[in-house]
């Protein structure tokens, strides 16, 4: 879960990192009488955002308010702002990026630390590598003080003692809240010491388990913002994978390799998908029942493609899934059906019983449901 | 020969008395597997497929001797389980649980190296010696025995694979899904490295996806020290670049890790390029004309 | 440094382990009017209190005032009764035993428990080996659940969800407080649940660094508790280690071995040590000097061993340290030098300045300071 | 041969800059000790004795090759700046500093465990092998080079029976302090092991004293595994009982620990055992006259 910069930025708070005092502008708020300059922000989700014009400084000689309705009717990335986040306005003298995340090839966590910071820190992560410094977390260590000193070194820090309260705190946050990620780009360098400008922290859906209520109270805050539509399918009890595209056929499958081959398979015959579903962890026939209404919500589809191959994943409960499908909610669209796998001879029956055909071959029904999704 | 697993491995099973743990006991037994303990908090003394059942690791190696252990435990309790394991010195652990907090992974990828306990997955299916012993998931009917290594990320896409090549008559020394990431214990390269070693398998399948840079430096490692012959299979050509397709793994970074990174960084390597399984069945073919 | 029950308890609650509630009675308290039952505690450092009568129960049926001024009249192996606790009266159903501390020879935490608990623990440690159960810790991983259900299980446990709070808490205060000890004996069931009714907490002194106001608090309570004659002459400053005993040679040594080796060596000549100093790491002319009025300020001492083979030591500036003490303090007791190692050549030039004999052979001086004392 | 150490030791000093730092320096290196760089922080650029000082182990490691590492650093710096040399891949760490809270010590000693680099210390006056190399503040005078190798919990009891061995013209192979506990990283059987393995070392002394169980644990490996002689010298027999000197490992717990229980234990292993240094020089003559 992508937390909004303001939520993060409540967070640091909490933690003791300085951030600029402000206040949060919902696009039904009425504009009221504030006092200049301020930094307008609009919240959204997505990367980018101060390259879109997402971020304005009212110096008081217009109106504000002109202001506050030009950057709610900004879309960045397609997504509409619905929230503005009004911030005082401070002397930046030198900007740097840190961030903690995970190094996945590693399995370990690292400090990733910009002598520069700021909306071009994916250039110089490019184009000068020798600006970005990694630092090696051991999970069960924790930073030690030789590592902050240097990375302070690296990017020339002088205020140690500010800058090491800021990174123990970033840490903090990042085991504490089950983080995957904790950036902050830029971190000021003003007159009044270190200064977190921007925030983004992710959290890791998986740990939802051990920070219920945390994620209760974040969701809430996003749905505030998002208004309806946030939730698009997915329910905590399960563990599909959803992703809405624009073709014609649905595809469903078991298991991501086979899924993505799938996928593969479709192109080389020259169709198109229009949603992919991966029943992931726990397959069950309520899920593939819940899969099968997902796919068929997009009134696009031409034909369906089911693929199992499973290992834990029980051919009986497929069929019962697909059964159910087929006697309640049956929509006239082809489904075509690869078989196989743990429970194969029990699923295989069940299906022949219920009269719908399943085949062996994935070559095969990817060809099928093509031709299907072409002639129609 | 096979690696990581043999005839005589004796296994524990994590988790013995849930839904999964019990049904996948059942065929790994059925298969030849030697599973001789179970475990599961609070159902100690009880039974599962004539396997006694423990509260505690320590108890089940108390009363046996155990090689290695597989786990069906869900993800809130993932991390201490398997900290009891490597606690434990049990040398090798399969952790099929997909959904385990990042934080959690790390640590038990961590604990494990620092104990010297090999860890496939988490979220992987396991692996197969045809014949011999199956500490997994992998429906055994997609498997014969024969001297065909295979490593995949993804289980599907092994059985996928496996299926194809038993059905045109070529069997498997060992089949080992390593997991869809993003985290692993055993990587690609480790799963390579031990059938260059094993006298078995005489060629070497390598079945990749979209996103991550683990192909990529697989393919290093093969440049540098692999000298049977590699088949590669890598989807997820076709996949809308920066989407999340299941494995979070799956995301296309940048220009890394896309099929075509992986493919170009593969043949580079000597690696032969299937795009499909019947490719492989035909390079197979060739490779053994030769 | 070793806590009163009282104040381990206040780390307790605020840890969420439940306590008793109570009050503290000082020696010099007028008495209140109490409301019995209640159980009534003498504050002392040292063990094997209640096998001396130190706790009381008072029921109301005599005047509460008559076990007060008992308990204040009592000596507990030598320590005054200087406070008492007052605690409500709880009912025991099973006590069990429960503490934390490190593995030694392992370099590890470990957590000890016993199925019974109370003043008989050391016995039945001896006793019931079986009833004694160690769980090792691993100081990166921390105490994990399996390790909690196991010991639950073993001595029997039926409340995990508060013994795993209880357990998770004393290891928190292990770590955080830096403590070599967190001990509760006995941890009682009782009708409300599991209550720690005695707490044994001890710090390490060498932690002070990092827990300066909680060792001031707890320092300050101490002098309140025992008034003056708390500190012997030790000081946060140095590291020297002052042991006063009964004979009457002072010795002084700059390092454990040679120091030990001396001791047995006056033993052997048929002397006694009236006491001894160690000057620990921290060498140089002060500390020798400090050394050496500590020594002298015994009047029972005849003769002075300094015993001196530097590593890390430097003779020179011991004998600045012995030349200044012979020309300020020089109480005519005879002191027997043996001076070798780092910078002896300095050392014994100083020396020989200043016309004080130093020797080379510890066998020798011993000999003489043993005679010595004994011939005065 | 030595032991841990040689000739060729490329030596890191860590708190290089600090009084105790600089002056042992200084005789290390008159010794012959071969000390290629030293670390304080801050202090980067600067010189000791000719030796350059970085600001970090790593900038050492980058510049030069590294083999062992001793530290003066006191006790509240003492966790990172071993941290730092073990997570650099130092193999071997002399810790000199007393006085570093329990807890760290702790740390210390499992992170070096876990990442392998082999610890003597805390509170440990270090090592020398006379005439080689000298990792330590062992004073030089009392030793010269010979065929007894000596390892001791106390640093002043190493020098003390050093000094008499060489003033009988015995000389030593390797003399070792381990330090004076309560938590120590390399044990006396450690180095017992080490002598029993070196092939310069032909008599071994163990220097023990009151307190903890490590003489009766060394006692029981000598028993198995050493068969070259072993002189054993026990102090603090007459020592006040329950009253700590100096070493928080100097106090009899119990029945454990005292004098009387470790050269029971030493005597039962096949050890000889010596009342003062005089005893040793006897006990070698006699060793060596058979």
């Amino acid at each position: 879960m992508k937390l909004y910069e303001f939520q993060g930025k409540e967070i640091f708070k909490k933690y003791g990192i300085p951030v600029q005092s402000g206040f949060l502008i919902y696009a039904n708020d009425e504009v009221k009488h504030f006092t200049p300059p301020l930094v307008l922000k609009a919240q959204v989700l997505v990367g980018g955002r101060g390259k879109a014009g997402g971020i304005k400084v009212w110096d008081g000689s217009i109106d504000v308010s002109k202001i506050i309705n030009e950057l709610f009717a900004l879309k960045i990335k397609k997504e509409k702002v619905n929230a503005i986040l009004a911030l005082e306005k401070v002397d930046i003298l030198r900007e740097i990026y840190i961030s903690i995340t995970f190094n996945k090839s590693r399995s370990i966590h690292v400090l990733i630390a910009g002598t520069s910071g700021g909306i071009d820190i994916e250039k110089t992560a490019k184009l000068n590598k020798e600006k970005i410094h990694f630092v090696e977390i051991d999970p069960f260590l924790g930073i030690s003080e030789y590592q902050i000193r240097g990375i302070a070194k690296k990017i020339n820090i002088k205020s140690y003692l500010e800058f090491k309260k800021i990174i123990m705190a970033m840490y903090n946050i990042f085991k504490e809240y089950d983080a995957t990620l904790v950036e902050i780009n830029p971190l000021a360098m003003t007159p009044d010491g270190l200064i977190a400008i921007d925030s983004k922290i992710n959290l890791d859906d998986h740990s939802y388990f051990r920070h219920e209520e945390l994620f209760k109270k974040f969701k809430k805050e996003k749905k505030l913002i998002q208004g309806k539509g946030l939730d698009i399918s997915k329910s905590r009890d399960d563990t599909i994978t959803y992703v809405p595209l624009s073709g014609n056929i649905g595809v469903i499958s078991d298991g991501a390799g086979t899924g993505l081959f799938t996928l593969d398979l479709i192109s080389k015959f020259g169709g198109t998908v229009a949603n992919y579903c991966e029943l992931g962890g726990i397959t069950n026939s309520e899920a593939m029942l819940k899969s099968l209404k997902m796919v068929t919500g997009d009134s696009m589809i031409k034909s369906i493609l089911v693929v199992l191959i499973g290992g834990f994943n029980r051919m009986d409960e497929m069929a019962k899934g697909i059964i159910k499908f087929k006697k309640e909610f049956n929509k006239d669209i082809p489904i075509f059906i690869r078989m196989c796998g743990t429970k194969e001879e029990v699923g295989k029956q069940l299906m022949r019983n219920a009269n719908i055909p399943v085949y062996n071959s994935l070559n095969d029904i990817v060809e099928k449901a093509v031709n299907k999704a072409m002639e129609s | 020969m096979s690696v990581l697993i043999n005839k005589n491995t004796k296994v524990l099973v994590l988790g013995i008395t849930g839904r999964s743990g019990k049904l996948q006991t059942k065929i790994m037994k059925k298969y030849g597997t030697n599973i001789v303990a179970g475990v599961t908090p609070g159902k100690g003394g009880s039974e599962v497929e004539g396997i006694p059942v423990y509260d505690f690791v320590k108890e089940a190696i108390d009363n046996h001797n155990i090689d290695a252990a597989i786990s069906f435990v869900p993800p809130p309790y993932a991390k201490d389980s398997c900290f009891e394991i490597i606690e434990n010195n049990i040398k090798f652990l399969v952790i099929t649980a997909e959904g385990i907090p990042d934080h959690d992974v790390v640590e038990i990828i961590k604990y494990a190296e620092y104990k010297g306990t090999k860890v496939l997955g988490p979220g992987s299916a396991g692996l197969i010696s045809p014949g011999k012993c199956k500490l997994g998931v992998h429906p055994p009917r997609m498997y014969k025995e024969g001297h065909v290594g295979i490593v995949s990320k993804s289980g599907a896409l092994s059985y996928e694979v496996g299926k194809t090549l038993t059905e045109y008559g070529m069997g498997q020394s060992t089949v080992v899904a390593i997991g869809g990431g993003p985290f692993w214990g055993l990587a690609q390269l480790d799963i390579i490295k031990l059938f260059q070693q094993d006298e078995k398998t005489k060629i070497i399948i390598l079945l990749g996806e979209i996103g991550g840079t683990m192909e990529e430096e697989a393919a290093k490692f093969i440049k540098k020290n692999v000298s049977k012959p590699i088949i590669s299979f890598i989807v997820g050509s076709s996949a809308p670049k920066g989407k999340s397709l299941g494995h979070a793994g799956a995301i296309i970074e940048g220009n890394l890790g896309t099929a075509e990174s992986k493919v170009n960084a593969l043949k580079k390597a000597g690696a032969y390029i299937a795009n499909n399984p019947e490719d492989i069945v035909e390079l197979i073919n060739k490779i053994e004309d030769k």
